[in-house]
């Protein structure tokens, strides 16, 4: 699947938008407009949109609790996410959830989840139903290279396989787990045989290429919709920012980060588009509209109001009392 | 409505069958349960009658399981998921606690999870230390499941409808000693409510709260009062802990001025603690005694059977302690 | 012993580090405590001290490293190790309760397990439903582990002590908001006895009790009853929820004749429970009004600020509970 | 490593001392001597004493609750497991654990544990400590292959690979688990390729040779012991009796077990033996002695009397309260 012009500037616009709205997370945070922390996907911004390329509507996403991109890649509004990054009622969970749970069910998007591979099982979850229900949804969910060490990454990835469920496991291997590196969490040199355990297809891809990752994406995609089963697919990644705020990086080299920010998607995606025939004035419009439609989404979530405290109970199952 | 005697297991497995005949979306899974019908055999027939696709053996990986069926419940269906033995669901604590029973909520009610977990517990026949717990409490505590404790055929089967066709999750923990257990069960669709506790025997001298197996000590132990004692014991089955029917219990207590909570689960931070706090709060200055509470020592399930005696509820505490209540 | 201001994540260092100095048994595992030292940063500089051989950095596997530690434990070691936020523990629940907290009992004492498991717990500052849970209950509940949860840092630093020097395993539960709190801490070996209660303010009209981050508003409410209500309140500082110290507890009610307890966790079925239930039992006779109970509201953490704050005991609950439970 | 005819010779005891000890329990169980289940491990001798004859003095094994075998391989005494099964205060347990947690800390058997794979984190925790001690003992943990797609069963893996733990895991693949077929459970041929998932080498044996499992067992041990870490034994082989009592085992062919069965672990042993000389007069009088020890022990164990009530404390810790 090679992605026409149309599509690549889609993503580029895509993949600016996700870049733009985590760094206006950052410095909201850092303003103290939210507290709880939360988890920031710059620089793998090309595994989302190239993840959603290669998928069509109606296919769900299950992300972590560094699902930012996911969620806007499937459509959810910034101004939603922004709300919810803020603790707002006109946020995409009314404030309930935060960062690490934006979800959307009419859009598909599972929420985030902030215990590590627990959005595994659940995914196996949403497409055994499609499988039941004979429709051709398919269902991909994302985790990190250390989640792949967690005891519901095992049951997950067997019961998909055994059951021959329409699910990708997309693998963002960034390179590290928090602050401990892939390589003391485990001793495989590519996380992808680890699909071999179960019988399952395993492939990783230059997750800096959004070509590349909608590419293996769509195979994988067309595999599930054919009744063949998972398929693991693993993502080599980066972030440029650290795990959460505060973290100093002081784990890693300043060498490492300059290296894979030299291989930049956004940047190598212009390039394409300028190829193509883009001119920069174009590319650079491009830029000044995703950051304009930005600013006014998240003007506006900072002047929406909180939740009305008398409204807890949303949410709450019937037997919930919540009087004191 | 007309009945007949069933045994505990087969009333359950009417319900299951009756609801699956309903709604296309209610499937069950869970380890052996297809076609050789489950341990306990509360499966039995329904893969003959309703295939693989909706009744599902799994391999042995709880986590993964109950993850996949609050997966299916979040896009529309309505799955049943069978925990062999409740003890296993602390392999799957984290999808039963952080994720069940938080999907909602934290998704501010974008989702629902209408799943309904079947377990089974109870000491009893040196079943031993990790297949024999009632952990029920755990479950209690934290937000997010209605649950269900029924010590009869008749209310396992309304419950068990009713958990199915709830829109949040269900707990629905069976007593591997009530199996074989026969009472006249309605036919048909038959459904009993969360929350409304059911007066086992009326009377007016103290009140006994109990639920699942314990129910059968607590009878035992009224029997023994009123005929050993001339003490008219009120028994009152909860049927269900979350939600705790409060006004039955208050108005019983009132009544009788004492009461005990029997539990075969540990006693400390067990059920009984909150009835008993609770009920204490509720029914202050008619209370003539502080409400006692018995429960399974606080040590984990002996095997052996001289061991397993005394750690297990026989009438004869019950009868003991509400004799100390009364100060008889 | 001469004593110098600690925050409470120094003050627990301070205790690991001595005990791994006395004790070359001893050793820590978790996930970043090593070069990172710990995402709150307790276990900063133990990994230059002791090296990567006892400060273990660990993958993402806790059910893994837990029961490598109840292993280690079991053959003479006495490992430490670090969850780093308590939700966490559900992913370990069947190493925690199943395994740990059983192996002696089973073993007819063959077996011991001398582990320490640390972790963190608590709400505010919106970490949301699954970074914020106390689960102490859970554990309290099901028989096994000698649960401690300092509100001070002294008391953080000789529980800890004590807790790596038990011979059955043990909880030792933080409260991330507690981290930079800072109290004069004993230097050198300092041990507190388990069991032990602690009163951190003598009244004689209404006791109050609590543990952890929830003695924070609860000390305010006590000033706040003494300074606008000249309502004069004992305050007791649990510190171990396993054991309790009932002797403290009834002392101070019998006195009082009036009794709370409050506790960041849910209220239903929480430790709180437990306390109110029993002390009604030992008191009774004393007591001039039931013993009230406040937590955490009855359902998930929300995230937002607004909610937050009601989910979350103020110092004025408290100050109305006591009131009430005054009748004033 | 080929056995001696001594080695073949005890072998061969020990092997007829499983056996009969699992047939007595069986006929205890029937005769309501005992109550709460059994897994019984008839058929399946070979692999632990196999195993045993694989290893050293002083190197642990962590077994099921189908553990009887690896108890009596490691020397335990059938009068402990007789009395224990019988929930009799001479058992190895004192009778607090019964049939699934038989264990002797003197004997470096971690008890057997009722929650399937969880003692595979425990084994690697034995482990563990003799490579923090710097000594070169060995840790066995034993599993069936259902156990493979356990959770507990992948981070144990993964740990004690990314350590260099000195542990073996030895899954029994008997074909079921309960009654589930484990073409069922999952999607591979061959379970020994799960370790290649980790970075372990994986190896397949055939279990109904004690001879062919001592080798693979003393090939994992001495890579083990050398710091090289851990190794993934898959062993063929077949209960001939139920999951537990009550078991009709419905689910899998006449044939099938017949085709087991003529393929006896003991009587090929026995051949084995004849072949290098012993006597048929020989070979049953070995028979007639371990009859006879187990006649004796089991008829002691009966004699011997329950825990005392009073004594329910027995392993409780301090601060458990036992009174109602
Ligand atoms: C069960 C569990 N353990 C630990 C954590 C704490 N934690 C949050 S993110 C994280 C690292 C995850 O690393 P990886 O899977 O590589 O994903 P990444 O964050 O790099 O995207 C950890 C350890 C958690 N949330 N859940
Ligand atoms: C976590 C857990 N789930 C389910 C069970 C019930 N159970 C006991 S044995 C068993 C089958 C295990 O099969 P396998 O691992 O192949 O070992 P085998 O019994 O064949 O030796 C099951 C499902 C259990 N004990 N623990
Ligand atoms: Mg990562
Ligand atoms: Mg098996």
């Amino acid at each position: 699947m090679s992605l026409s012009t149309q599509q690549l500037e889609e993503a580029y616009a895509e993949m600016l938008r996700i870049r733009g709205f985590e760094e206006r997370a950052q410095e909201l945070y850092a303003k103290l407009h939210f507290k709880g922390s939360t988890h920031l996907g710059i620089g793998q911004e090309a595994v989302a949109v190239g993840t959603r390329l290669g998928l069509q509507d109606g296919d769900l996403v299950a992300p972590t609790y560094r699902g930012h991109a996911y969620a806007l890649a499937w459509g959810m509004t910034s101004f939603s996410l922004f709300a919810e990054l803020l603790g707002r009622e006109a946020g995409s969970n009314h404030g309930r959830g935060g960062s690490k749970h934006m979800g959307s069910a009419e859009l598909g998007v599972i929420p985030g989840n902030a215990i590590v591979a627990a959005n595994l099982p659940i995914a196996c979850g949403t497409a055994l139903r499609a499988k039941m229900d004979g429709d051709d949804e398919v269902t991909v969910v994302v985790f990190g290279d250390g989640a792949t060490n967690q005891a519901a990454f095992h049951e997950a990835m067997n019961l998909a396989a055994v059951w021959d469920l329409p699910v990708i496991f997309l693998c963002e291997n960034n390179l590290y787990s928090e602050m401990t590196p892939i390589k003391d969490a485990v001793k495989v040199d590519e996380l992808s045989i680890r699909a071999s355990a179960y019988g399952m297809p395993g492939v990783r891809v230059d997750g800096m290429s959004v070509g590349a990752v909608a590419d293996v994406v769509s195979q994988a995609a067309a595999r599930a919709r054919s009744g063949q089963g998972p398929t693991f697919i693993e993502a080599m990644t980066y972030r440029y920012c650290g795990h959460m705020p505060g973290d100093l990086c002081d784990y890693r080299t300043r060498e490492e980060e300059a290296e894979w920010k030299s291989r930049d998607a956004i940047e190598a995606c212009e390039t394409l588009l300028i190829a193509a025939g883009k001119t920069p004035a174009e590319t650079a419009a491009i830029r000044a509209q995703v950051e304009a439609d930005l600013n006014t989404a998240e003007a506006e979530a900072l002047a929406s109001p909180l939740p009305d405290p008398s409204t807890i109970n949303r949410g709450a199952a019937a037997w919930m009392e919540t009087s004191r | 409505m007309s009945a007949r005697e069933l045994p505990y297991r087969e009333a359950i497995r009417e319900a299951i069958q009756i609801e699956m005949q309903r709604d296309p979306d209610v499937f069950i899974m869970g380890e052996d349960i297809g076609s050789y019908g489950g341990i306990y055999k509360v499966t039995k027939g329904l893969y003959e009658e309703f295939g693989p696709e909706r009744v599902m053996d799994t391999p042995i990986s709880e986590a993964g399981f109950v993850g996949a069926a609050i997966g299916a419940a979040m896009v529309g269906k309505r799955p049943i998921v069978e925990l062999m033995f409740m003890d296993f669901s602390l392999v799957a604590a984290d999808q039963i606690l952080n994720q069940a029973g938080k999907q909602r909520f934290m998704s501010g009610d974008d989702f629902r999870v209408p799943m309904t977990i079947r377990t089974q517990q109870g000491a009893g026949g040196g079943v031993g230390a990790q297949h024999g717990q009632s952990l029920e409490a755990l479950f209690m505590h934290i937000p997010g499941f209605a649950i269900a404790l029924p010590s009869t055929a008749a209310d396992a089967k309304g419950l068990m409808a009713t958990a199915i066709r709830m829109d949040d999750p269900t707990m629905f923990i069976e007593h591997k000693t009530l199996y074989a257990e026969k009472d006249p069960v309605p036919e048909g669709e038959y459904l009993i409510p969360f929350g409304k506790a059911a007066i086992r025997t009326e009377g007016s001298d103290i009140t006994l709260i109990s639920y699942s197996a314990s129910m059968l000590p607590t009878l035992k132990a009224a029997e023994l009062l009123k005929t050993n004692h001339g003490i008219n014991a009120e028994v009152i089955d909860l049927r269900t802990i979350v939600p705790v029917d409060w006004a039955t219990l208050t108005a019983s207590v009132m009544k009788t001025g004492h009461g005990i909570v029997i539990h075969e689960a540990h006693r400390r931070g067990g059920v009984g603690a909150e009835i008993a706090a609770e009920l204490t709060q509720r029914t202050w200055g008619t209370l003539a005694a502080p409400i006692a509470r018995i429960g399974g020592l606080d040590i984990p399930i002996p095997f052996s059977p001289s061991l397993e005696a005394v750690w297990h509820i026989q009438p004869e505490d019950i009868v003991n302690t509400a004799l100390r209540t009364l100060k008889k």
